[in-house]
């Protein structure tokens, strides 16, 4: 087991940093981002194509640099760090990742280069109101309608839905009297599709989607199970949340550490406080447990067996989540009221944590999973899942 | 010991729960119910019903409005008007300046404020924190100077929450800067904010709400007949307020009514254990609270603060953050969409959830954080 | 809801406190006591029956002091400040508590004098291996044998089983194909006894009660179903074990206090040390919200419903068990070696926390309960059980 | 980046697995297993048997039994050996006292030394812990004065865990009273505890084991030739030793060893969904810090002490005590029967479970406490 990065991997996330840092060196960056449309820097998610950040996780066959798992973790990280707005994550790993694993090869000849240069941008309709976050669609159904397929119902929230140019969408499909998992494409101009956007708390976007017989087109084959493939890229999607966490809590800590530093109080430096400094030190932990498993994970991701990478995906959601609610809340009750304020950063560091958390379907939905499973083996070993 | 209430406190409670579910009108409290943010306008009307039932300052002087009850019928009186969701009188005016005025403030200073107080003529807003202070209350900077029958003060106030909407303004000024202690020169001095110099600027907090403000004086002139208490005395003033107020101190009432909604919001998923076992952990934790705010009350007849308070901040505020992190778990992904309006396809609870908690996490931090808490329980009741 | 005591209350409790402190001033009193037979101080035994304490849970008609719960409740709490090891909640609340409440009017008069005037030491035979506390009895049945009945099975463990002079015991009774739970007296003598005994963690003992054809008496009715009335004086005895753990919390909250106002590391008192006196703080938010509890459980069962007695004695132990592992554990972290040391007192007052907590049937088990009846109310009013 | 192991590394593993579960009898394996104390006997046969194998100081130099194994190795060796519940080699020896001979000590003291501390010839008891001195380890004051050819040492140690098996001691001293700094004045010194003015005295535990004791030196004379490097020099040492041994400073194999069992013990009660989050839940945790004493694995190839090393011991030591916790609560009401023989109905992992959780309440105390791991990753780490 080996969890150095080699001097390309290192080269990757240098060149990523330096980048953002043109924008997002400090808070004002994504201030400035989030405010205007589409709720990203756009000319920063045109250098990170170019960099060729937005092709990693595909195949060079797909137009993608062929790079995997780890290249897309150390970017998820970098973006965590700044709270860089740009959906990498949500866009590439995810829509884009099941373009990539269930398109066939004409769909994929078809949308990933879009995806690739940055042209389109691609978002995953799925979650459904009222449902967690693992469960299969139910109110979006899919029916066909001639040659082709319609697409009925409700996605709410749809991350940047309404700034997106490809809709991916998951939809109950009525086999023989079972319920499948279909995966299906939708034009931004699509007949039928009404989106209506609005700003989520942590400061992006997000939209209400609705379907009125609109027509789509079936991902891969039509009527194929799709409940695997997307439990799959959501592992992949997942772990590359927890990277954005885990540099979101590193910088979280840091700008905390500063704080203890730098302010004074009763005449001495905060940091003269053990009581302050202890808990300090326990963010410490929590992040570094964190970091160990989001890379193991990574890791697993890249061995490629699917079975294992959704239950190292789930562990990675149980650390994260724990430590995301810890560090958030943490760093702001550390700097007192100054932490509650919008102008400062460490608030915003919070309120994204607290978004990935909910965006990862929350610590008790995975535990619960993995409960469900416990009996099954003796001892948990990184080595040989 | 009995668990009871006496009949006269079970017939005070049926009394003040009735009154609270049948006078204070339904669209205001299902804001509170709903977690929405109440208008000036919401708060106003409230505490106005209430003051013409004699239910907004029972704890005052009886002369000025007070009702001479005992601390566990106040204590009832606050938890009933939490329960039934109706807004609570604006505690700056009736917790805060006005049990200050009543009993440091002249004559004519009663006259003048404690009606209007009682009644919200005039919503006071609260000058205590600065920038460079924190926990630090009496290292403020704030001067007042002398000038004739004027004060001139100069210089900057924090967190001062709803400010937005403030007519008065209390405040701790330094008076004295040459006082060998930092607690010695400060004065209590009541402001007119539509006072020349005096502006006020919107803080932003994390939930993307704007409650809180700062308050800047620039060579404002405030009439020496605005000095509540004598010159250089405020800090005693302001201990007096900080200390004053101990029935509701733990917002036990309110927090126990978020958490019955969140639990019928949850009614469909009480089925799994991992749920139900949390509503089940928090209620009991709830009650505990509670019965520790009753014991705390029943031993407060002395007037003198109790230390005890310290424990019902400390637990009251972490139990508060508690139940606002469980409605964010009860959201799970479509807490995201907090922004949506409402036709939106989340629940409109859901949506709020989220901007909420973070918007409580404050509630750990202003007020005496729970760092204070602890060092007060550690030092004056551990005597460490 | 008041919680003051009135002055016959507040002299039982100091007379209660002076004379334990003639035995149990230091943990001296608890390791001669425990050190030899029968476990605890008979003569301490001896003077707590003629101060009533032993009579106080039983009516006069019983020929006790017609008290209640609340006086019930200072004297366990009293016991568990200096840790006395008498058995006043297992032999007198909880084996005696069955008697007066399961007995007949003969049965009664025959064998609660004993129990008040302190020559009979009764035990309740209940727990059964591998089950969970409050789990009916399964291995330990009863069968009717002419006319009367005998007991085979195993309990274990038995408090103080192998020294007590009258065993209440609960065996399944069949009755008609459907399994009830019968409550049983048995002699100390009686043939086909076997009571094996043993020290227990705590330095108090229990033992392995065997029954082979062992005669046995029903308590009450014969073949009455007595899971009500177990319940009922379990829940008595939890909230007394509960008193008795908020006195041993705040003793050992003084003894911390104390080690860190007087210890010096680093040439300064420990109390210096911000990182300790905030957790001292947590100690005592933790014992203060378990008090109010077990209080107001008092009051509960003082007002009589015996189902809210039950779910008030639930609600007791869930709020003790946790502050008692918060407290015991802390109590020892903070004092550092010394405090794992059996010569210093703190140690003991960690392990009979734990004791107490295993004998309660733990946080979880009780949390569970609640958590099954969760959707039958809107809130817990402690003023409306 | 690698999940696999190399094929040699995978191969390495499977002989240390192979070996460690032949070639150390069932017998002493199943004492560590159900958690019963261990004797001396069983940990000598035991450690005779690694050594005899090259597998007892595989860190040590080569010319002394080491391997010159990589982090990794060493690592693995230690997970291995404690997944199969053979007991470690005796700290005392072989992670303390014999690397600080190993690299400070003359060459006479190697040969008369390592051999036999490596085959346990000489069982090493730890004389640095002083009954005033708590976690500020350099405020000792056991005096070590020059006589002639010898060292005349007086004072106490405490904290001497398995002093009652020690054949030697080595121990801090000092040896200048009035060095500037306290740690400035003390040396490292190995004395023979069949010394005359040399007592042991028990110290009996809360969980009624007697594993540490205290140690009187009472005018002991000590050749000079047994002081180790310099004098007043040990606290460099000392340091080394405290700050050299990172493979196992976190139990992990250990502690996942006992929560196997316990699961194995549970398996008809996994249907419980609390029971189940629970195994979940620590199992994961404890990845979580496997991984971690894996990276400050792969970090630590330059020998210096990793800062992180605080972090596996500060959370090791929290989830050791949770597996523990865990299986108080699986024991239920019949852990109380710790007293009972083996006749009782009660099962033996039941009754020892209360006994182990008491006594590994030292784990977050003993060998640097938690408190001082905080410091240091606060100072060290954080800057702070």
């Amino acid at each position: 087991m080996d969890f150095e990065l080699d001097d390309e991997q290192t080269a990757l996330r240098d060149a990523v940093r330096r980048l953002l840092a043109s924008t997002y060196a400090t808070i004002d960056g994504r201030r400035a981002s989030t405010a205007k449309a589409p709720g990203w820097d756009e000319g920063m998610w045109g250098r990170l194509a170019e960099m060729g950040v937005l092709g990693l996780p595909f195949t060079e066959e797909d137009g993608g640099m062929g790079a995997g798992p780890v290249e897309v973790a150390l970017v998820a990280e970098q973006l965590g760090r700044v709270l860089a707005p740009e959906p990498f994550a949500e866009a590439v790993v995810l829509a884009g990742g099941l373009v990539a694993a269930a398109g066939s090869a004409a769909q994929k000849e078809q949308l990933l280069p879009g995806v690739v240069d940055g042209t389109t941008v691609a978002a995953f309709a799925h979650f459904e109101p009222g449902a967690a976050a693992g469960a299969p669609p139910r109110s979006v159904t899919a029916t066909q309608d001639g040659d082709g397929w319609v697409l009925d119902g409700v996605k709410e929230p749809v991350l940047h839905g309404a700034q997106a140019g490809l809709l991916v969408v998951s939809a109950r499909v009525d086999a023989d009297g079972t319920d499948r998992t279909g995966l299906f494409v939708v034009a931004a101009d699509a007949a039928g599709l009404d989106r209506v956007d609005y700003p989520t708390y942590d400061g992006t976007r997000a939209a209400r989607v609705t379907f009125a017989s609109t027509p789509a087109t079936p991902l891969g084959a039509a009527g194929a199970n799709a409940s695997d493939v997307v439990a799959l890229v959501t592992a992949h999607a997942q772990v590359a949340l927890c990277h954005e966490a885990v540099g979101a809590m590193a910088t979280a800590l840091d700008l905390t550490t500063e704080y203890l530093r730098t302010r004074k109080q009763f005449g001495v430096p905060l940091k003269t406080f053990q009581a302050l400094t202890f808990r300090a030190a326990d963010m410490y932990v929590s992040l570094e447990l964190a970091r160990s498993m989001a890379l193991w994970a990574t890791l697993v991701l890249a061995d490629g067996d699917p079975d294992a990478a959704v239950v190292a995906a789930t562990r990675a959601v149980v650390q994260t989540s724990a430590a995301g609610r810890h560090i958030g809340q943490e760093a702001i009750q550390l700097h007192g009221g100054i932490g509650m304020t919008a102008e400062y950063a460490v608030g915003h560091y919070t309120t994204r944590l607290t978004a990935i958390d909910q965006l990862l379907g929350g610590r008790t939905a995975h535990l619960r999973v993995l409960a469900d499973h416990v009996g099954e083996y003796d001892v948990v070993d990184p080595l040989a899942v | 010991m009995r668990l009871r209430l006496s009949e006269a406190d079970a017939a005070f409670r049926e009394e003040m729960r009735a009154f609270f579910t049948t006078q204070v009108p339904e669209r205001i409290r299902s804001v509170v119910a709903e977690r929405r943010e109440l208008s000036k306008d919401d708060i106003v009307e409230t505490q106005r019903i209430l003051n013409a039932a004699g239910l907004a300052v029972p704890a005052w002087p009886t002369e000025w409005g007070g009702r001479g009850w005992t601390s566990l019928q106040r204590h009832i009186w606050h938890e009933e008007m939490q329960l039934a969701n109706v807004p609570a009188p604006l505690a700056f005016n009736t917790s805060m300046v006005g049990p200050v005025i009543a009993t440091f403030g002249s004559q004519e200073q009663k006259e003048r404020f404690l009606p209007a107080t009682a009644n919200i003529d005039i919503w006071w807003s609260q000058g205590f924190s600065e920038p460079d202070a924190g926990s630090d209350l009496a290292s403020l900077r704030t001067a007042a100077v002398r000038d004739g029958d004027h004060y001139v003060v100069n210089g900057q106030k924090t967190w001062t929450t709803l400010g937005q909407y403030g007519d008065w303004i209390f405040t701790l000024v330094r008076t004295d800067p040459d006082a060998p202690k930092k607690q010695m020169g400060i004065s209590f001095l009541l402001i007119d904010m539509t006072s020349p110099g005096l502006t006020v600027r919107p803080i932003k907090l994390i939930d993307g709400g704007q409650e809180v403000n700062e308050v800047f004086f620039e060579d404002v002139r405030v009439p020496v007949g605005n000095l509540v208490g004598e010159e250089n005395k405020g800090w005693t003033y302001a201990k007096f307020l900080l200390g004053n107020e101990r029935v509701g101190v733990a917002p036990v009432g309110s927090t126990k009514s978020v958490l019955a909604r969140a639990k019928q919001l949850a009614k469909d998923r009480l089925d799994d254990p991992f749920v139900a076992a949390r509503f089940a952990e928090l209620e009991t934790e709830l009650l505990a609270l509670e019965l520790t705010a009753l014991r705390v009350v029943a031993n407060s007849a002395d007037g003198k603060p109790h230390p005890a308070s310290s424990v019902l901040k400390l637990r009251g505020t972490q139990l508060q953050q508690a139940v606002t992190e469980l409605l964010v778990d009860l959201a799970g992904p479509g807490g995201v969409a907090s922004g949506a309006d409402d036709d939106s396809a989340v629940p409109q609870w859901a949506r709020v959830a989220t901007p909420r908690y973070l918007n409580y996490r404050k509630a750990s931090i202003y007020g005496g954080s729970n760092e204070v808490q602890r060092q007060i329980i550690a030092g004056t009741i551990l005597g460490l």
